[in-house]
């Protein structure tokens, strides 16, 4: 294929990556926006294998249907291990960035150090400093998020960390500096491979200090690093395929971790340069704490029958009770009898944005009754019964009342405006944040405690109990 | 009146400073290098390799990506993360430049690995976003 | 200033002419988006002077002074003339196109023709032909706009007028064709002004069969050649700040031709290919009419005075009066008697995208007060009082309920949804599209006949006369 | 909903439809052009002038361009109309390069002209954007 044709190639497969982009922006065009940029990604593997000089066809055919192999089963694992793949798919995006930098550093040196000039050096470093620390820290992530043994699931954090993250950084970025005025210099082929193992390093050194939860705003910053690093590997390569869909990626993560940041009420910057942010503290144990009052699900469900307009507000303990496909079959107990129900979608209810959507959606829940938090807010004094399940800080009023509180300035459901609130929970135990949560002492809540899928279950159960009565 | 906004009051500051850092490195860069006469009629001599224009084309794809991610529904973020992993796969390019020419062994051998973990990112990225789009669905379902 | 300085100018105006259009979102940043162009002009001109071969720094001043000269008095223009210093305005800015890359062919023939490769030819010629098109299109447009004598105001048609049209210019993309690939042949030199000669006489062709009503749709459409050629000027020097800020133009152009086509509901091949609609005809003399019922500014006065809701509707008319001033002294009285009054705006209202906006604030009317099309739609039936000034075709009810209209389709202000419509004009002709309007024979539509001015005059003497005895 | 979408249908129809034809005609001239020898360690090798990335730039600006314009409020929409007139005039950098350097005087009499075309309509069409603009004011005037 000649240059022109490889051009044009990539030019439509640039269009095509905006485009995809951009039909993501409702759900109705959305899976025209995944094949879209699955078509974008074929036409710039087929032009570029199809170049006369690509003539390793059985290698690389080799390592295709490997990658194959590999990407489908990842492909089928359940929606909440989807945070972990990201990460892993992430990890694996770091290491051949990283890979292609290292490859073309030392094909130059070999073939014509003049080639090697200092923008294209400085692009290297950058490639590969951004590819490894990717790679390491989007592991450690996975690893965190997986839950795997050997991977510590707190925050781990020792004195002078940060000073020390940045030290070594700075390292990094004088070996890479020094490289990069002096590429075929005799010590050069031996400091590459120093920063390589530095930055590698520091990609654990920067996740280790934050804590499990954490990690679905650690995943978007990856995302954008990845992006990155496909930036630096189009200036090294001068490919404007890969610098446009490398910014394409830099910019998504960087967005979607501003939009947590925000939710979280966490600082943005913070985030910015590494989250390295200290975890919240949870809640002193002697706290004082008010009265809960505690019903049972049969009461629950006699009061919510007589409701006309129910709110669900749905959390984290959703996801993890596994209790979407019950909280479907109780949605449609409640439709069936004339009540209208909808859902409360807080930006960051569960532990990545869009949590709740797609668990309710993978539940069959039609997302037209998927409400944002704005829209519901201002229909909450009319709603008769909320219905909190597994939800905790996105519900909690200190957000909105109380200066001193960690998430103050956080924009919340205002599920307290509703005439009645049931609120599913297993314990008295806070949630992500690890402060009280004021709702839960308020005189129209009341508690019903136990796992999310077995109390939902057990309202079912009663709803269709009296229907058959009916 | 927000939400139509192109663009942030937070981003039209950080794409600032970004562009006046890069730009100055990049100046100080071309400077150091032998300068060309840059005559009307002579384009790319700007230094050894033309990198302004690729510099053009990242600063305009930052702001198409900003522009088109903030209007992403807010549905589909979890889908989106898995779209743009599976978009940054697009390190497959590199990949295969470097591992299908007639180079070392060795470097081969890393091109082979790039790609293999690339290929591993776009199947499983695109598949896995398909696969929880299709569970969005309109309608009530019968 | 050595060429690393040159491009990064050149980038950060690139980035400063996208916030210019990006501000424009907004009227609170508006004013900042024109210093943010401004700004960008200048660091792209100081850039490209500063360079070490520019030397004819005296010639070039002259040039500079000129160009101020005639430019600060074309800025201090009437607003109502504002569509003819912008087609003015495009007319210099196709000149200039054509003149570049004129200059630059006769140039790089005379230094070295091995210069002229294919891909610069293409984009040379097509930098003059739009240049050209635009230059004696827009100077045309500019005169219909300001009825010079000599300029034919009507449309004027002839036989084959499409096919001669079409022919033309055929012929000179033929030849632009030949030259790109013979661009040093003898008769090259020769035949370029041959192009240029075509190109110009088709743009007026292009424009002679145009109403002058249409020209704002022409004009936007010019404008985006302008932008075009700004492109194709970019492509022939190499310059990325010319290719940025000629497709921002291009662009928008397109969209404002396009937003002026779906609300006059023209088709939009129709204006992308050179407006070579037919304008609309005038209504037969003969066709059936109803009743009018006229009032007199009194009664109509007197029956705004007990209006709780009052929504003023203006158009073309209200601009040929130079009523807004007036208008505004109105909207004062109403809203001193605690009324509530907004303006709704027509998307097409007037002869220009906007031109209500500009004429009401140019009286001082608070933007806030100037309600879209589709929001005031919604409130209408809340409307005691619907005042028409001098709008005809945006109120016609044909277009949503006459299919045969030949404005059926294009969205309106129902006025006919409020309780009482006054409606003042100066006769019972139609308006642009030269159809009869069935509101001003509805039985609650009191027509005020008489010139906007002295009419809205004798209203507010009524109201102020009024006020003076209370 | 449809104000939310980043670009209309048209736009997307109409943008593919010009890549097209714009691509293969680059194509059929860049082919037609001795094809250099593209090996990734050489990249501006494509023909005699490397005018892919001023695609790209092109095709890019227009994506940003459409989308800006799109939001822009509809009340300003005469002003933008002269401001995107002034920012066409950004053709007085080509002027500058015609008329700046030492070339045949028929040549700089061409550039002069341009020059002072183009600065007539920097300084009137940022003038009476502004003055346009100072009108809309907010609140109730006293
Ligand atoms: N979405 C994101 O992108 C993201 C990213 C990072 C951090 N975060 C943070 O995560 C938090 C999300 O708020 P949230 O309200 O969804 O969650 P949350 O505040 O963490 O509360 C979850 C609640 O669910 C309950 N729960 C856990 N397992 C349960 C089960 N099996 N059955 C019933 N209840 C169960 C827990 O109480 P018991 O233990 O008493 O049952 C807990 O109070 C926010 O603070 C947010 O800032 C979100
Ligand atoms: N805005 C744009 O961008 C644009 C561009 C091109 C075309 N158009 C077209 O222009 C039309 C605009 O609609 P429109 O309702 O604003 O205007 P219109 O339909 O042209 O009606 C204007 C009315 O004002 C009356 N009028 C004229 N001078 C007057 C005066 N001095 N005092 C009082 N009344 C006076 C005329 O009636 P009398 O003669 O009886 O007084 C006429 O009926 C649409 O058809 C649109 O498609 C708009």
């Amino acid at each position: 294929m000649s240059a022109g044709w490889v051009e044009l190639f990539y030019l439509v497969a640039t269009a095509l990556f905006i485009f995809s982009l951009h039909w993501m922006n409702d759900p109705k065009t959305a899976r025209r926006g995944v094949g879209a940029g699955a078509l974008a990604m074929l036409l710039g593997v087929a032009a570029t294998w199809a170049q006369p000089f690509v003539v390793n066809h059985g290698w690389m055919v080799l390592a295709v249907v490997a990658g194959i192999a590999v990407g489908y089963p990842l492909s089928r694992v359940a929606l909440t291990a989807a945070p972990q793949r990201t990460a892993l798919s992430h990890a694996f995006g770091g290491l051949a960035a990283a890979l292609v930098g290292t490859a073309k550093y030392y094909l130059w040196l070999g073939e014509g150090p003049e080639e090697l000039t200092t923008f294209r050096m400085v692009a290297i470093i950058a490639e590969v400093i951004l590819g490894c620390i990717t790679f390491t820290g989007s592991l450690f992530a996975a690893g965190k998020l997986q839950a795997l043994k050997w991977v510590p699931q707190r925050a781990v954090t020792y004195p002078l960390q940060n000073v020390f993250n940045i030290a070594l950084l700075l390292v990094a970025v004088a070996i890479g500096t020094w490289l990069a005025l002096n590429p075929a210099a005799p010590a050069a082929a031996l400091l590459f491979p120093v920063v390589i193992v530095i930055a590698l390093m520091f990609g654990i050194l920067l996740i280790i200090p934050i804590g499990g939860a954490d990690m679905p705003t650690v995943i978007a910053i990856l995302n954008s690093y990845a992006g990155l690093a496909a930036v630096a590997m189009g200036f090294v390569l001068e490919n404007n395929l890969l610098i446009t869909a490398g910014a394409l990626d830099g910019s998504s993560g960087l967005i979607l971790s501003i939009i947590m940041c925000k939710a979280m009420n966490r600082s943005y910057l913070n985030v910015l340069f590494g989250a390295f942010g200290s975890v919240p503290q949870t809640a002193p144990e002697g706290a004082e704490q008010g009265e809960y009052k505690a019903d049972s699900p049969q009461s629950a469900a006699q009061i919510m029958e007589q409701a006309t307009n129910v709110v669900i507000i749905p959390g984290y303990g959703m996801a993890v009770a596994q209790a979407q496909h019950r909280v479907r079959e109780l949605y449609d107990h409640l439709k069936k009898r004339g009540i209208t129900v909808h859902f409360a979608i807080h930006p960051v209810a569960g532990r990545m944005p869009g949590h709740m959507n797609v668990l309710l959606a993978e539940a069959d829940v039609p997302y037209t009754d998927l409400v944002e938090m704005d829209d519901v807010n201002r229909d909450m004094p009319q709603c008769d019964v909320a219905l909190v399940i597994g939800a905790n800080d996105v519900v909690n009023p200190a957000a909105k009342e109380d200066e001193s509180s960690p998430i103050y300035g956080m924009p919340i459901i205002e599920a307290s405006k509703a005439r009645t609130v049931f609120a599913i929970k297993r314990s008295k135990n806070p949630g992500f944040a690890g402060i009280d949560n004021a709702l839960y002492f308020d005189e129209k809540t009341w508690m019903l405690f136990g796992d999310a899928k077995h109390v939902v279950g057990e309202l079912i159960k009663e709803l269709s109990g009296e229907s058959a009565i009916h | 009146m927000n939400r139509r906004r192109y663009l942030p009051r937070w981003a039209v500051t950080v794409l600032s400073v970004a562009i006046g850092v890069a730009g100055i490195a990049l100046v100080a860069q071309s400077d150091s290098a032998p300068v060309a006469q840059a005559s009307p009629s002579q384009g790319n001599a700007a230094g050894d390799v033309d990198y302004w224009p690729m510099v053009f084309v990242f600063l305009l794809s930052t702001f198409i990506g900003l522009g088109v991610i903030r209007r992403v529904s807010r549905l589909l973020h979890t889908p989106l993360m898995s779209l743009t992993n599976a978009i940054s796969a697009i390190a497959v390019v590199g990949a295969i430049l470097v591992a299908g020419p007639d180079v070392p062994p060795t470097i081969r051998l890393l091109g082979g690995i790039a790609l293999f973990a690339s290929v591993t990112n776009i199947v499983s990225g695109f598949l896995i976003t398909d696969r929880m789009l299709k569970m969005f669905k309109r309608d009530e379902p019968s």
